[in-house]
């Protein structure tokens, strides 16, 4: 029962820390700031900026996850979000000399203000209807640029000013530290979000529309709050993606992407904000591993340029058959079978993360 | 607004807080309920008895606003609540627990209760997605009520479980502290002793008496024992019209009912619950 | 007046084969709950299967059958090996799944046939030129007839099917009562691949309609499949007529939108008029009453 | 009892720092080549080799045509280390498949750069893909040769000396085919059905720079997006009918060339189509619309179209590039097709050739540079009018000639190749000569 208050002589004070989230997340944020400069410090200029992606990427991912493993809605539109954020921030960089912070500001209002707008007609739909909606709307964005071209420049883009790291900082190194920095905020913000009342609140609404009702939440707004929280983070991704590509055009956000998105949040593990990680270096490394492999391959070349996307679909369909939670349920399950035979080296792994306490919604009664 | 309390001061005692005038629902061309009146006081059991199919449920829903009435009108507390949405409910003091249990099976037993104990949050979005001294205090008032409630019912070791790992009574339980946690003026409960043991449904009896000072409390049910245990009064629905209001020994005596029974005794209707 | 006839004949073209498309999603979603997004690749696979036929000069009818074959053999393929080990697992897993064959399948088919588009000719040669009626000539071939009727064709055989066949009747009682079925000594699990083959069959004619019109490469399908998801959310995914119906209103609504308003209004006005739409009929135009629990 | 609660509810929070360890622990399993030093000498040049890479669309919705760019490069990569090298060194091309889309065109340059320390980054496909890496390669020194887009942009020496561009912009392009339209059809009604994005309305541009805007009776397009030729262009050219153009003027990729001539035939209209070069790829069209016209009249649809022409037309069989080209490409791509992108893939990778020669034995990036900006008239390649490179301006081809498409699908010169050396400049008559086939192709 009271494991933890006992196993070391610290534990007390350190539990009474955990129980101050603030303090808690800011001493757990600097440990993971000094891990990350380490970490982009010991690797190359070009690591680093498969690193940002990476960042960006999990971002993305962890808002789709709280919105789908949190309020059980499917959204195949991301990818628009995204968009928004990434056009939002772009212009203010095209346009006004800011600190960093104001244009991807900019960008994640725009896409939570996109995202209210979607959430409201979206409260009354549910599974394959949201997705379609979601969907026609990635189609919509995308075409928007060239519909205002005088605007967004059409299919060219607009052109982001990459601001110059201070100090001689390696503009790379310091798009990742940006990257992470923001990754781990939004991590932490989120877990914050999840583990609030309005997480809880969330997921009962996920399960049980007529229970949460009785029980005095309003499914809608928590339905709507949802999507503006989750379209947020993909407009925070957006823009740091125009800061790392250097530019916002529309080929940048295809169906594809919002599609992959979805993808990378399922093998990760929906619902959880460490399956976005793993959904994320699955999204950057699996193309260039099959890249590199193929490029070792002499035989035609519409075999090995297809042949990276083919690994990649592979990739999708095994993990979904041999880990149906993701690669963090596959990790967790581990984890739990570890435990259950005492070891040291069980003890020594910390507990992994829980966003949904059950990655499967009992199955909705059909009409 | 204060028109229509001022119409029927003489049935709206001081006491009385819900009120519920002529209600009329009909699904298609079935009439659900017809004219359906009664009310119920601060402090009192109120039961709702009939056959199946009288539409006792349906009036549960009515007052929670998961349906619309065709006619009629329901006040609480002298005000009448129009259009009501079922998750406003709360917020005025007015719980419910659903037929079987209605637990949210992605939460854990206390955090089911939390759900319920959510009315009393006061601090907002933004402390919490930033995580904020206010809002751990936030969650340890929820979390501290929460345990209390689940204590009260004497389903507090179950705390950190998920509810379909549990006996079914005791999600019954869990499913009740979350109606009681936010310490609601009145509480309307759905079939609270179906699928429970004899010695349960004692022990639930006894707590329903408890409840009387701290709250109203509206019942569904089909155990006779326990209605006739526990009500103050009891309204008893037929084919959706109310054909009896009355103390158990008048409605025990109403022939009108025991003739809505099939003929039946109560008594054997009551074993078959 | 005559922009808004040929604007109409051509969306009722395109829009049969959205409807043909919508088909076999609704009728996947029926049985097995799942989006299938992997049906307009495997309807890529199959038009490829035609065309490698006709490049041996094979009779362009025989190799129309073939590539109708082909869609039932890869529809029945595809539920045993991908979708049966997969049923009662997270819901969003099968549909990922269909991503992740979709995207297998394109690059298989540019793997083997490259990405350069190709021509493929209507079956039979059947003439590709309008039509004059009086002294108008309309943007109505015989091969638009060709892609009307066999829409058609396929609506009515599949109707048939449900309702008259004991065939059709096991299919239904699976859809919605697989326990109750399954107690009835139908082996659910055989009725689920039957279904699956009829859905990417559906598919697979849809892909030789287009291939005439847009040309055939590995993402060919892309558009058709997204128009045709589109087309059956706004019939309604549970109703098979909701698919003809939503499929012909896209097609309309799409050629309209094109030729009045211009191209770029194409996708951002579908997007608005499916969400008008879905506001009011949250589950399409054609859903089902449904019960209230509380 | 209230501890044993508190502890299961463990701060989510503690995601930041495994994710920081999943991200480290990923990290360190995957092999990195980045973390050696770049070496000190010319990066990508060794005594008996040279790197060069690329970015460009293999598969997805761009791909189509596109993919046959680089493959027809490397061959004549590959004939030329089959027959010595240049000054002795062996090409290595190294060809990232970036699907048309920016976020791959940023990895996979960044990557070829660091990791495999190209000479230069030769023949990268698209305007947007370019574009976000055109500063990244500037910054790093790594000449951005002989881009595949005909955006005006790539040619700002002072921002970006190390971008060249390679085929005529769409503006001197759209000129040149407004200019045609207005002197030969300037009495009739014209209507444009283009692509809307940069190719289409740059084409636009230059079209209404020559052609008076009265004259203009319709305007269509269609999205360059994976859905935009879903539903055909029939609605477009039925809207160009009803407005009486009897011209009609495409800026579309070959595949909506053939839809639209599909459409317009299926509609018994028959306007003069004046096609861009990038649309109006015979080959491909007749291939295209063959099936189509099927025991009729062959490429029928074809007869008469106009279009502009800066490279040889492929169906000149006696054109000497055109004969070396099917030699080479027959022998070093596999399966390649005889198409305009075969050809332009071929002038590329000739161009790149003739600009390391000229380099010199001494390779260096000033060197390669040098060679482009001084000696761009020695750069012997298949081109009708001359790559303008100097150091003012790094345009690529000056002009075209504008052909007509004959009822056999042969092309037939119309107006002799014409020029513009500046983007605003007058259209000029070209006078030179075709450039002969260079020593070092004749082996």
């Amino acid at each position: 029962m009271s494991l933890i208050e006992h196993r070391l002589p610290g534990a007390k004070s350190l539990e009474r820390l955990r129980s101050q989230p603030l303090v808690w997340h800011l001493l757990l944020g600097v440990l993971a700031a000094a891990v990350l400069y380490l970490l982009t410090s010991s690797v190359s200029f070009y690591d680093n900026t498969i690193i940002a992606e990476i960042a960006w990427y999990a971002i993305a991912i962890a808002g789709l996850s709280v919105l789908t493993g949190g309020s059980g809605q499917i959204s195949l539109g991301h990818g628009a979000f995204m968009a928004v954020g990434a056009y939002g921030a772009g212009l203010m960089m095209e346009h006004f000399r800011l600190p960093l912070v104001v244009p991807i500001l900019v960008g994640i209002a725009a896409a939570a203000l996109l995202g209210t707008v979607v959430g409201l007609p979206a409260t009354r739909l549910r599974g394959p209807y949201l997705a379609g909606v979601t969907l026609a709307l990635a189609l919509a964005v995308q075409d928007l640029p060239t519909k205002f071209s005088s605007l967004f420049n059409g299919d060219s883009g607009i052109i982001v000013n990459q601001a110059t790291p201070p100090g001689g900082v390696n503009p790379q190194r310091w798009l990742a530290w940006i990257s992470l920095l923001a990754a781990i905020l939004t991590m932490v913000v989120l877990a914050n979000f999840m583990k609030s009342r309005f997480g809880r609140a969330l997921k009962a609404v996920r399960d049980d529309d007529i229970a949460a009702q009785a029980a005095g939440l309003n499914p809608n707004r928590m339905r709507v709050l949802a999507f503006a929280v989750s379209a947020a983070a993909a407009g925070l991704a957006g823009g740091l993606e125009a800061l790392w590509g250097g530019i916002v055009s529309p080929n940048s956000f295809s169906l594809f992407l919002s599609i992959q998105l979805l993808a990378g949040m399922v093998i990760g593990g929906a619902g959880t904000l460490i399956g976005a990680w793993w959904g994320a270096l699955a999204l950057v490394y699996v193309p260039q591993w099959t890249n590199s492999i193929t490029s070792h391959l002499s035989s035609a070349s519409t075999v090995t340029a297809n042949l990276q996307n083919a690994v990649f679909g592979v990739l999708i369909i095994v993990i979904m058959m041999a880990a149906p939670s993701g690669i963090q349920g596959w990790l967790r399950a581990g984890y739990r079978r570890l435990r259950r035979r005492p070891s040291s080296l069980a003890s020594a792994l910390s507990p992994p993360l829980d966003l949904s306490s059950t990655s499967t919604p009992p199955e909705r009664t059909s009409p | 607004m204060a028109q229509a309390s001022e119409q029927s001061p003489a049935v709206a005692g001081p006491n009385t807080s819900l009120e519920v005038e002529g209600v009329t629902v009909s699904f298609g061309g079935l009439t659900a309920l017809d004219n359906v009146s009664f009310r119920a006081s601060d402090g009192e059991v109120v039961g709702v008895i009939g056959p199946n199919g009288a539409g006792k449920t349906t009036l549960f829903n009515v007052i929670c606003g998961f349906v619309r009435p065709a006619a009629g009108r329901i006040s609480w507390r002298g005000r009448e609540l129009r259009h009501q949405r079922p998750h406003q409910l709360a917020h005025l003091g007015i719980t419910r627990t659903l037929q079987g249990v209605g637990l949210i099976a992605g939460l854990s037993a206390l955090e089911n209760v939390m759900v319920g104990a959510q009315p009393l949050a006061r601090t907002g979005s933004a402390s919490a997605l930033l995580g904020l001294p206010s809002s751990a205090k936030e969650e340890r008032r929820l979390r501290a009520s929460a345990l209390e409630a689940l204590a009260r019912l004497g389903v507090a070791a179950y705390a950190g479980e998920h509810p379909s790992s549990l006996p079914y009574p005791i999600q019954k339980k869990i499913a009740l502290a979350r109606a009681l946690v936010s310490g609601p003026a009145l509480t309307l409960m759905d079939e609270p002793a179906s699928g429970l043991s004899s010695s349960d449904i004692a022990e639930l009896g006894e707590l329903l008496r408890g409840l009387r000072s701290e709250m109203g409390v509206l019942i569904v049910e089909h155990n006779m024992d326990l209605v006739m245990a526990t009500c103050d009064r009891i309204v008893v629905l037929d084919f959706g019209r109310v054909i009896a209001t009355g103390t158990p020994a008048e409605v025990r005596a109403n022939p009108v009912v025991t003739e809505a029974y099939l003929g039946a005794p109560v008594e054997a209707e009551a074993s078959d619950a | 007046m005559t922009l808004f006839i040929d604007l109409t004949l051509n969306g009722l073209s395109y829009g049969a084969i959205y409807a043909a498309v919508a088909l076999g999603l609704v009728l996947i979603w029926r049985a097995t709950r799942v989006i299938n997004f992997a049906q307009g690749a495997l309807a890529t696979l199959t038009t490829y299967v035609a065309a490698s036929l006709l490049d041996r000069s094979i009779n362009s009818w025989v190799a129309f059958a073939a590539a109708l074959v082909a869609g039932l053999v890869f529809g029945a393929v595809t539920e045993r090996v991908f979708m049966r080990p997969l049923y009662g697992k997270p819901e969003l897993n099968p549909v990922v799944v269909t991503i992740g064959l979709l995207i297998l399948v394109e690059s298989v088919a540019g793997a083997i046939w490259g990405s350069t588009d190709r021509g493929i000719a209507p079956p039979g040669g059947v003439s590709q030129s309008g039509i004059i009626l009086g002294h108008t000539y309309l943007d109505f071939s015989a091969f638009d007839i060709f892609i009307l009727g066999s829409v058609i064709v396929l609506m009515v055989l599949m109707l048939v099917l449900f309702r008259w066949t004991s065939l059709g009747l096991k299919m239904r009682a699976s859809a919605f009562a697989p326990e109750v079925a399954r107690l009835l000594g139908v082996r659910v699990g055989r009725i689920l691949t039957v279904g699956w083959a009829l859905a990417t069959l559906a598919g697979a004619l849809a892909g030789m309609l287009v291939a005439p019109l847009v040309f055939l490469s590995p993402n060919m399908m892309d558009p058709m499949l997204v128009y045709g998801f589109a087309a059956a959310v706004l019939g309604g995914l549970d109703s098979p007529v909701g698919a003809l119906v939503g499929g012909i209103l896209s097609g309309l609504g799409i050629s309209y939108i094109g030729g009045y308003l211009g191209s770029s209004m194409e996708t951002v006005g579908a997007a608005l008029l499916l969400i008008a739409v879905l506001s009011i009929r949250p589950e399409g135009l054609f859903a089902a009453a449904k019960a209230r629990r509380v | 009892m209230k501890d044993s609660i508190r502890s299961r509810g463990r701060p989510l929070a503690a995601a930041a720092v495994l994710s920081a360890a999943a991200l480290a622990s990923a990290l360190l399993v995957i092999p990195s080549s980045g973390a050696s030093l770049r070496p000190a000498r010319t990066p990508g040049v060794t005594a008996h080799r040279i790197v060069l890479g690329t970015t460009t669309p293999l598969t997805g919705p761009a791909a189509p045509g596109y993919d046959e760019i680089a493959p027809a490069a490397n061959a004549v990569f590959s004939y030329i280390n089959a027959h010595g090298g240049v000054h002795g060194r062996k090409i290595t091309y190294l060809i990232k498949n970036d699907q048309y889309d920016p976020t791959l065109t940023v990895q996979y340059t960044q990557q070829l750069v660091e990791n495999d320390h190209i000479f230069a980054d030769v023949g990268g496909l698209g305007t947007p893909t370019q574009t976000s890496v055109q500063s990244f390669l500037n910054k790093h020194h790594v000449p951005q040769v002989f881009v595949e887009s005909g955006c005006a942009c790539w040619s700002q020496p002072k921002k970006f000396p190390y971008t060249f561009g390679w085929q005529p912009n769409y503006i001197v392009e759209g000129k040149i085919l407004g200019a045609y339209i207005k002197s030969h059809f300037g009495r009739k009604r014209i209507g444009y059905l283009y692509q809307d994005d940069e190719f289409g309305q740059d084409g636009v541009k230059g079209l209404n720079r020559e052609i008076p805007h009265r004259r203009v009776v319709g305007e269509q397009n269609y999205q360059g997006t994976v859905q935009g030729l879903g539903a055909g262009l029939g609605s477009q050219v039925s809207a160009l009918q009803s407005a009486g153009a009897q011209v009609v003027a495409l800026y579309t990729i070959p595949a909506a060339t053939a839809l639209a001539l599909l459409a317009a035939a299926q509609l018994n209209y028959h306007p003069i189509w004046v096609v861009s070069s990038v649309g109006a790829d015979p080959p491909t069209l007749a291939g295209l619309l063959g099936a189509f016209s099927k025991g009729k009249a062959g490429a029928s649809l074809l007869n008469g179209m106009i279009t502009n022409a800066y490279l040889p037309p492929e169906t000149a069989g006696t054109n000497p590039w055109n004969r070396l080209a099917k030699a080479i490409l027959k022998r070093y791509d596999k399966g390649f097709h005889w198409d305009g992108n075969s050809e332009y893939g071929f002038a590329l990778g000739v161009t790149t050739v003739e600009a390391l020669e000229q380099a010199g034995r001494n390779l260096t990036v000033k060197s390669f540079l040098n060679a482009l900006e001084t000696h761009a008239k020695a750069l012997s390649n298949p081109g009708l009018v001359p790559l303008i490179y100097s150091r003012s301006d790094h345009y690529g081809f000056s002009g075209s000639e504008v052909v007509k498409i004959t009822h056999d699908g042969r092309a037939i010169s119309v107006l002799t190749p014409r020029e513009i050396t500046t983007l605003r400049g007058p259209i000029t008559v070209y006078r030179g000569k075709p450039d002969s086939i260079p020593a070092q192709f004749r082996k």
